[in-house]
């Protein structure tokens, strides 16, 4: 679903990845890991095309993501449901709009896009929420909007950039727990995170960066 | 499929952002209105000049004591010149009434006249294109050679003037279009611009999502139209207070003022030019949208 | 203490937001093209009003075959009377060679004329505050009484026009100054009202660090200073070009234009006043800043 | 140094807290913690007066904040340095600016300032990255920019909420020793956080917030 070949990624004057190769197959749970500043995020931007590759090749499922027109760049993100790590919230719409915005870019139905955006807030704990606006949540509470927004459409991939970094432990597991049951339904997961506690016991392929590139690979 | 959507997204963040917006149709508003105004003026000029030039003639006296026939014969001859659409004879006493007439401030001037000092006269109207400084003269020189006419006013300086204000006026009409036209474009421009800034991070959002350049664009376009039309009567309207103000109020002191127009289409078209520049100036400020 | 980096920080945030700015000092720009442009007409009417209440007299006809003697006489008489200022005699001499004059463009009524048909006149110019339609009329009257003289031509009707438009015009200045002002104050506070808008979140996160109100102010007062003199210099230089356009362009088709004048004081007091009303918009727009 | 007696704070259609009562001692550290949307972050809030408490009275040094007047609030806040949970960063301005920033609201003079905020820069790992602008920052190289702004200037009281989201374990380590050796130096210290690894071992206080008030306090 999601290969990486020999890809590097250069800011002006510093190296982020040298040589990153992976693949993550359809239907499979990864996590990444590493330091802060090791390049998780910048991974994460480079297979929706946030940023673009200087060196490599990137496939993402029938997208050849590093020779894309750009005019196909909104079709490769329509599979892709993004956690951001900054969240990215509108704000200047409900947490009900904030959500629904994900299937009105994909034309749905306004009846349908009712009926999964409460669907999907009920799963994360603030459909009583809905109305309120993102400035006046709580840090978790908005997180957790913000992965409502990436699993409400049910996209082929999932890319959750630390998805639990204001939440508490039960929530956050909540959240795994969430994601794994997406994950069952056939969509491709990958998630970025530094909490070990995460994907300790999960039993999925945990990628380590380290020194710029994919520095070891575990069992979570 | 997103109209419904993109109308509901533009009425909202123009109600948010209501004193950008009414700004920006403010300033949209005052500037289509100085092209009102000035487009307004100019055409009223023409419209002045080519009553100068339907007016304007060459005045032809006869000589003291011609008969019925040999007055006749003048005004045949005369008929025959290149150039001259009409011509009315004035006599004597009709020359006298029509310059008091035309003198009824002056009027005391005429106070114990009781000899009429003036002569008959033919007053010729020329073709437009043949009212420049030296076809004014050639035909002169020509209608003076014909017996029984004793002088003729030829008024070249006036010729002239109307020659140069005309050629003036279309240059100055050309610089004035450009400056303006530029103007407007800037000012939607950069109104459409600012609320394509101030929503920059949204837009960079919407389209990490997935957005089509469509579905971005369109509210902006509903934006751009409704703040150019708004824009456009707004001046509209302005233009029609400032010229009844005008036509009503100062024509008492300068009648001349009485005869300016207003063409009634300008009511409806212009608000719509407002539109149509809105769109193309939202156009524009949203840019390529590269993703 | 704070001022260097207000000034660094309004400087850099200018040019920033160079979009907005450019627009804003634009907008200020042409109210205030717009304010001075009325400003210089309405000025422009003024002056040439008091020239009318200056030129402006009554004419008294003499009979005609007065002796020097008795002229003379009838001069000292009107003198007399309340609210002249000076009579000027015109023989009927000076009087045909001052029609032919004044109607050099129409000269030809004169052709052929070889008696002369004028009365001599006297000129009387009135104090200003004389020219109400009844005193004129009382004192015409008055005149007419004086043995010698034929004919007193009063011209109520001007009188009353130069009554009527005086008041009317103020009454103009004022709507149009109120008009005005408001629309210069709403622009200069809602330009700044978006700068400020636009730094809400960056101004709200000062605050919380311990911002006093002089330190986010600051760059505000700076900012809108800047535009509001930028826009007063622009608008001052584009009304220069308009006047000398029109005073040496148009002067040519009308004359009367070549006594426009544009004083000298506005190009320095103008952009100060831009300068002060952008601070005190930007005051106005920064508000209480609650904490 | 810090006291609240029965303080309460509703918003229009819930409470988020209902009198509580603590006191923190000039010099101490403690944490606070609770799950996603407990009140941690509305808390913190009310010792900087970003939010008014609707009952009760909460004492801050010298300052009685819950009747302060309006003009003294600045005089409170740079008694105070914040670690904002959604970081706050000034996207204008470079890291260094960002930093210095709250020298600058003291007043002090350019060369003071210069110093200071590079050793601070220094001490959370970013010196490299003063040019930068704060959008070209990884998530977890954001959170210390926020973390060296709130500890510049030295302030009396330091409110870390959720300092270390977006850290990994080693950094989120030298991030809580850094608020200790600061603590040392005199600065009173509350921290909220979800994450139990912060205080476990401190031997320093923890409060817990649920059901909208203190409901427990520990030794972590
Ligand atoms: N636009 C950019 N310009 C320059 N440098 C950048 C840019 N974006 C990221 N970087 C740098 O690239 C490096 C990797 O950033 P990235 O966000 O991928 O880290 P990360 O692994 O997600 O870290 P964290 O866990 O802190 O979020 C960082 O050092 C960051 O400063
Ligand atoms: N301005 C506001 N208007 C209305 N409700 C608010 C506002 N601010 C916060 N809340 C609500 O108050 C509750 C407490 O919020 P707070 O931010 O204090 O939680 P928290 O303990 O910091 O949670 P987290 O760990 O998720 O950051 C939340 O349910 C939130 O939705
Ligand atoms: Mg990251
Ligand atoms: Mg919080």
């Amino acid at each position: 679903m999601i290969s990486f070949s020999n890809v590097s990624k250069f800011y002006d004057y510093h190296t982020v990845l040298r040589s990153v190769n992976f693949t993550v197959e359809k239907g499979e749970m990864v996590f990444i890991t590493g330091p802060s500043g090791a390049g998780k995020s910048t991974l994460l931007k480079l297979i929706y095309r946030a940023e673009d590759a200087d060196e490599g090749e990137i496939i993402v499922g029938k997208f050849n993501v590093t020779s894309i027109k750009s005019s196909d760049v909104p079709n490769l993100r329509r599979q892709i449901g993004v956690v951001f790590q900054d969240f990215r919230l509108l704000k200047g719409l409900s947490v009900y709009e904030n959500v629904a915005i994900a299937l009105r870019i994909r034309g749905l139905p306004e009846k349908e896009i009712k009926s999964r955006v409460f669907d999907v807030l009920k799963r994360v704990n603030i459909r009583h929420l809905a109305d309120s606006n993102p400035k006046a949540l709580s840090g978790g509470e908005q997180q957790r909007v913000v992965i409502a927004r990436a699993v409400v459409a049910e996209p082929q991939v999932i890319l959750a950039d630390e998805p639990t970094g204001n939440l508490d432990p039960n929530t956050a597991i909540d959240i795994i727990n969430l994601l794994k049951d997406i994950n069952i339904t056939g969509s491709t997961i990958i998630v970025a995170t530094h909490n070990k506690e995460l994907f300790r016991g999960t039993g999925k392929r945990v990628l380590r960066i380290d020194s710029n590139t994919i520095a070891g690979e575990e069992i979570g | 499929m997103y109209i419904g959507y993109a109308l509901k997204t533009a009425l909202k963040g123009m109600y948010q952002e209501k004193w950008i917006n009414l700004l920006s149709a403010f300033t949209v508003a005052s500037s289509l209105f100085i092209v009102l105004l000035i487009g307004l003026i100019l055409f009223n000029i023409e419209l002045f000049a080519g009553t100068i030039h339907e007016r304007y003639g060459l005045v032809v006296f006869l000589k003291d004591n011609l008969s019925e026939l040999e007055t006749q014969s003048v005004i045949t001859e005369i008929h025959k010149k290149e150039g001259v659409i009409s011509a009315r004879y004035i006599s004597k006493e009709d020359a006298l009434k029509e310059i008091k007439d035309k003198l009824k401030d002056v009027s005391y001037v005429f106070e114990g006249l009781d000899t009429n000092p003036l002569s008959a006269s033919i007053e010729l109207r020329l073709k437009k294109d043949f009212i420049t400084p030296e076809k004014v003269k050639t035909l002169s020189k020509n209608i003076k050679e014909i017996s029984g006419v004793d002088e003729v006013f030829s008024a070249e300086k006036i010729a002239e003037t109307i020659d140069y204000f005309n050629r003036s006026l279309s240059n100055m009409s050309l610089i004035v279009l450009i400056a303006l036209i530029s103007g407007v474009i800037f000012v939607i421009y950069s109104t459409v611009k600012i609320l394509f800034y101030r929503r920059k991070e949204e837009i960079e959002t919407v389209k990490l999502l997935g957005a089509t350049r469509a579905f971005i664009r369109l509210p902006f376009l509903i934006e751009g139209a409704t703040i150019g039309f708004i824009g456009g009567l707004i001046s509209t309207a302005a233009t029609l207070v400032i010229y009844f103000a005008i036509t009503y109020r100062l024509s008492n002191v300068f009648p001349i003022l009485q005869n300016l127009v207003f063409p009634n289409e300008v009511i409806v078209v212009f608000p719509i030019v407002g539109l149509i520049l809105g769109v193309l100036g939202a156009f524009v400020a949203v840019g390529k949208l590269r993703f």
